[in-house]
């Protein structure tokens, strides 16, 4: 059976059957209740209590770091961090007291960090600079950590599975947008490093995560209607990331467009054109197109959100770059 | 030191005019000319007995709920509102939002992280002594607030450097739905204040009389050169934890403190001593109403910025 | 209650085994066999008052400076002094150097940025807590680290979640070469506690059995869940910041601390009151040294990692 | 007159120099007196006393939010960081309250935010994980951020008098190593944007900062041994980027190093090698090499640390392999 549900839902869904499974696991974060409306915390603490729905001070070093202390001794958090705007107030824990944590110390005495992080992401909601930013780059330029961009509330129900199994730090990304979608009722996982192809096409590869993939869809349709078949593959994860699935699409299209709402610099496109640069140089036929936010603050105006933030339309205009050059 | 009956009036308008913009702001975000969502401040408008009183050079930083930081410094409600709808004519171009600056009256700009403020109050705190000035710098934060690593190292800096710094906590009790007690483990957040050898009060903050005075008392010694102090002001938000959310805090409770409304309860207080006529308290409301009413009619009929405009600003 | 002749001859075992380990790190950091530097905790022993009644199931959280942490847990001199050569024996097969985890007695690893470890011990404690466990976790932090937002939003989270963490602040008075009022505003870091409504108490650190009492009754009341406390222990640094760094404070404090040596006050009053003979104070010594000459062999002939191990131990 | 001085003496002699000048500027950070040895504010506490030379309480967050604040009202902080590795902990202040609060505030009444972070960055010292990061990218990647990355101390001394200046807030990075070398005594600037080429060549272009142009340089010397003319350019600063001189030497020579001792992964290489793509696609040969760590933290050990980040030989064999491709 499918039901069609939320991104939000279907992470509820995800731990509480978590919860269930394992005593380990516990969720940790600001104001996890009483809340109002849902989230992916809602209701968990009328089940598992207080102590492993923890609703924590205002301090996302005191939520991430202490889910690095309890992961240590045996635990398996889930520290919820809401935006990752707000997150830049615990990047040494996340950065260094996670990412780096297990290497630093030669992984003595078989020391795991299985943490899963959770931080909202995204723009189109007239968020500002603060409460908009999409900093995927961030944490993938930093060594140890894992990295889930869910698109679909089914990837999102199956990813977060995975990643509250995963005997590492796991980056959660889920954006502030999105439509509901279909999900089983029979349990399920989605294994990282295991992309997706959300659309096959022969001219153009597109390679997008989140609601980006939204966007790049409704691109590839739209170019479908002028003769353009865009192939749109969908990483799920970026870390690992399904470079083979890349590549491939890549040989055989000899054309890339990444689509990503971070800002471009050092960013997700940057990476994903060098390794295939380095993988598939002589495939290429024409430079890696990058759509992306060009190095600014998210703006708050609707009409400079809009410019700054990639569209349909962008999206569709680099597509066809590509084709020209 | 009593306040003239002039003085009181001048608070209580400033009161009446920021309860008037955020009947206004709370009218266009029901209404959906602002984009995003509206945090109001209605309830804790007893901190303008401390606002009130900065002189024209001293510095305020605000936080992230209500407008009376802005109200209380004389920035214009046209350009404020124009700013939470996203305009052109806004403070900033649009360009923030809630995040509004208004450098010629001393507000330097709003953080999106709640507590970001506090390092930013001591750096203006350094610059006035590096001057050797007599301003202060008044910086306002919420309870929740007090948990952040920034609050800490921030007080601490300041009274270590006996910076010209105003802690104001408002205590209105809540983080969204969740109930202090439920991050802080002291009920008085002014206790902080003897980690740091500086004096902590806690104050009555629906009474905008007994926070006038505290302030008085906190400013002075900062102008003066003798260093920071914590004021704990304790009060109630009346609204939800923004216009958008829903609220699930016993009804009862804001019912009890509606009853303690810091505008009305000085409006009351001046009547009875006859600082005030019932219709010049009328008169007060009637003219903030029109002002308000006239800024957000401004603001509606007021340009988007162009599109272009997006890649502007980032240097200077 | 008072300390069997037993339990203080092996805190003055631990003692002494700590100042012979740390006199054998600083010469292999004098010879150049350590490839960085090595922060002495020469003078600081008393610390281990607290640390030695950990039950094996406790936690321990260090700070950046001595080893007396790990020497009173029971970990191998062998391996602790294999890592900071960078050997392959190391507790953190060379890759750690300073930053030592020794999981197996409850040692979670160091954090290279100060005050890095607050927020980790409260995480231990929520462990525990949902065990419902009654281990201890002890968290260790210099009178400088205090300064931290880590510290403040641990503690704080502590309180509030009635955690059972023992904080040990040891104000040695220093941040490198600067003396604590250049950074702290109050003399007593424990004026802190205050804020967080726990326990808050000044010790002599460099008495081992004062720090032993203080210590019990915060272990108790936190093995009892009633929450964390906070240990201010005033102690005194005797080697410069680091081994590498030159020391410019004054040499005449150095000089009237040494006179207050930890270890050498605790062998005089063992001494005094016959718990302890002179000759089994000098064969403790020998031993210890003996020991620490022998780990030092045993890391200098130890081999160094393969290069090709750089690319392990990043996923588990 | 040129005299052989450090890196640190450079600096020393920017700030003193910028002091005198304008008494809006000012330093503050951790522990800055009384200090033993030298470091770029060593005895600048003598001249400009306490007020100018700050000594803070030790909180990352508090010195550089203080900066940022002084800036706000007409100040011209120099923030001293100590380590990038510390900065973490002021990521929220340098990121979003230096980067983007002009854009975010519309530039409200002529705001400026005249802020130089200083932070010592490099590995090469057995300094571990949390002592040895160069996190350029990291920076690079957000906006509103301007970056210097000095490789010599005539450049650390005319490129920090031009950071103490501008109008915005300036990453200025130092390097734990690198030798003295010529400064002269008369006054001078360094402008942001201009790269230097280090060293001509025809058949491969290396893109080098800081220690690393070091390393390059080495190795460019080794393989015109062998008859492989290297072309070494140090761009000086990443923001604002000198992507002209770089494309004009890739356009002549037709391939690309970019040497980086940060992380690979969404680093300074891919960057620069989308840029090149973009601007120079058909010019380039081969892939776009990139010598970085290889996203690891780096390890303590020095024959592990030896074996991640850049050596000599590991530019040699990426250049060589450019050839062969
Ligand atoms: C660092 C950070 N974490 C979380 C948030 C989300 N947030 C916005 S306002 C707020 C509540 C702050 O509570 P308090 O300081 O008591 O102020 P109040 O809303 O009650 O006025 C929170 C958690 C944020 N903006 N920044
Ligand atoms: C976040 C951070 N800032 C700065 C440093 C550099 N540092 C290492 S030890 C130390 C001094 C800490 O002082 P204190 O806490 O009093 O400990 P002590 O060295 O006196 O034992 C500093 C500043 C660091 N490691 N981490
Ligand atoms: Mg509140
Ligand atoms: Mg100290």
């Amino acid at each position: 059976m499918m039901r069609s549900i939320t991104t939000a839902q279907a992470m509820n869904e995800a731990l509480a059957e978590e919860m269930r499974r394992d005593p380990a696991v516990y969720v940790v974060g600001l104001g996890l209740y009483p809340s109002a409306g849902e989230s992916a915390t809602s209701g968990l603490v009328d089940e598992f209590g207080e102590l492993r729905v923890r609703s924590a001070p205002m301090s996302e070093t005191a939520i991430a770091g202490s889910a690095v202390g309890a992961a240590l001794v045996g635990m398996r958090p889930v520290a919820e961090l809401h935006l990752a705007d707000f997150a830049f107030n615990a990047l040494d824990e996340i950065l260094s007291k996670s990412g780096k944590w297990r290497y630093t110390h030669g992984g003595n005495d078989g020391m795991k960090l299985p943490i899963v992080f959770l931080e909202g992401i995204g723009g189109y909601v007239a968020g500002a600079s603060e409460h908009s930013q999409s900093p995927l780059a961030l944490y993938w330029h930093f060594p140890g950590l894992k990295i889930a961009v869910p698109a679909t509330p089914y990837d999102a129900k199956g990813l977060l599975k995975t990643a509250v199994r995963d005997d590492n730090p796991v980056m959660f990304f889920t954006h502030k947008l999105g439509a509901p979608g279909p999900v089983p009722d029979d349990e399920y996982v989605v294994p990282f490093g295991e992309a997706v192809v959300r659309r096959p096409g022969a001219d153009v590869t597109v390679v997008a995560t989140s609601y980006m993939v939204v966007l790049s869809m409704e691109a590839a349709a739209n170019l479908a209607d002028q003769g353009v078949d865009v192939e749109v593959i969908d990483p799920r994860t970026l870390e690992p990331l399904d470079i083979e699935t890349i590549v491939a699409s890549v040989v055989k299209t000899g054309r890339l467009v990444v689509v990503d709402e971070d800002t471009e610099r050092c960013g997700v496109g940057a990476e994903i054109g060098a390794q295939v640069m380095e993988r598939a140089f002589t495939a290429l036929r024409a430079p890696v197109g990058r759509v992306a936010n060009p190095n600014l603050p998210v703006p708050y105006s609707p009409p400079l959100e809009q410019a700054v933030l990639p569209s349909i339309t962008s999206i569709e205009t680099a597509i066809l770059a590509t084709l020209t050059n | 030191m009593t306040l003239t009956a002039v003085e009181k009036q001048a608070l209580y308008i400033a009161m009446v005019r920021s309860r008037a913009f955020e009947e206004a702001a709370g009218a266009l975000a029901a209404s959906g000319d602002i984009p995003a969502s509206w945090l109001s401040g209605i309830g804790q408008e007893g901190t303008l007995g401390a606002i009130v009183q900065l002189r024209a050079d001293d510095y305020l930083t605000i936080t992230h709920r209500g407008a009376y930081g802005f109200i209380g410094r004389g920035s214009d409600p046209r350009r404020l509102l124009a700013e939470l709808l996203g305009k052109k004519a806004g403070y900033c171009k649009g360009k923030g939002g809630r995040h509004i600056a208004d450098l010629e009256h001393g507000i330097l700009g709003k953080s999106g992280t709640v507590g970001g403020h506090a390092p930013l109050a001591i750096g203006v705190g350094t610059a006035i002594q590096n001057w050797g000035g007599d301003q202060v710098v008044l910086s306002l934060f919420g309870e929740g607030t007090s948990n952040r690593g920034t609050t800490h190292a921030s007080m601490n800096t300041a009274a270590v450097w006996q910076l010209p710094v105003v802690w104001v906590c408002e205590n209105n009790g809540y983080v969204g739905n969740v109930p202090a007690s439920v991050y802080t483990a002291t009920p008085d957040i002014a206790d902080m204040a003897a980690s740091y050898g500086m004096p902590g009060e806690v104050v009555d903050g629906n009474d905008a009389l007994a926070v006038h005075d505290a302030a008085r008392r906190a400013i002075v010694r900062a102008r003066s050169g003798s260093g920071p102090s914590l004021l704990e002001l304790k009060t109630y938000r009346i609204r939800p934890f923004a216009e958008s959310a829903t609220d699930v805090r016993d009804p009862a409770e804001a019912v009890a403190w509606r009853d303690r409304d810091p505008v009305a309860g000085l409006r009351d207080r001046l009547l009875e001593s006859g600082e005030l006529t019932l219709a010049d308290a009328e008169a007060v409301t009637a003219a903030a109403r029109e002002e308000m009413a006239a800024a957000a009619a401004y603001a509606r009929e007021s340009p988007f910025p162009d599109p272009a405009a997006a890649f502007e600003d980032l240097y200077a």
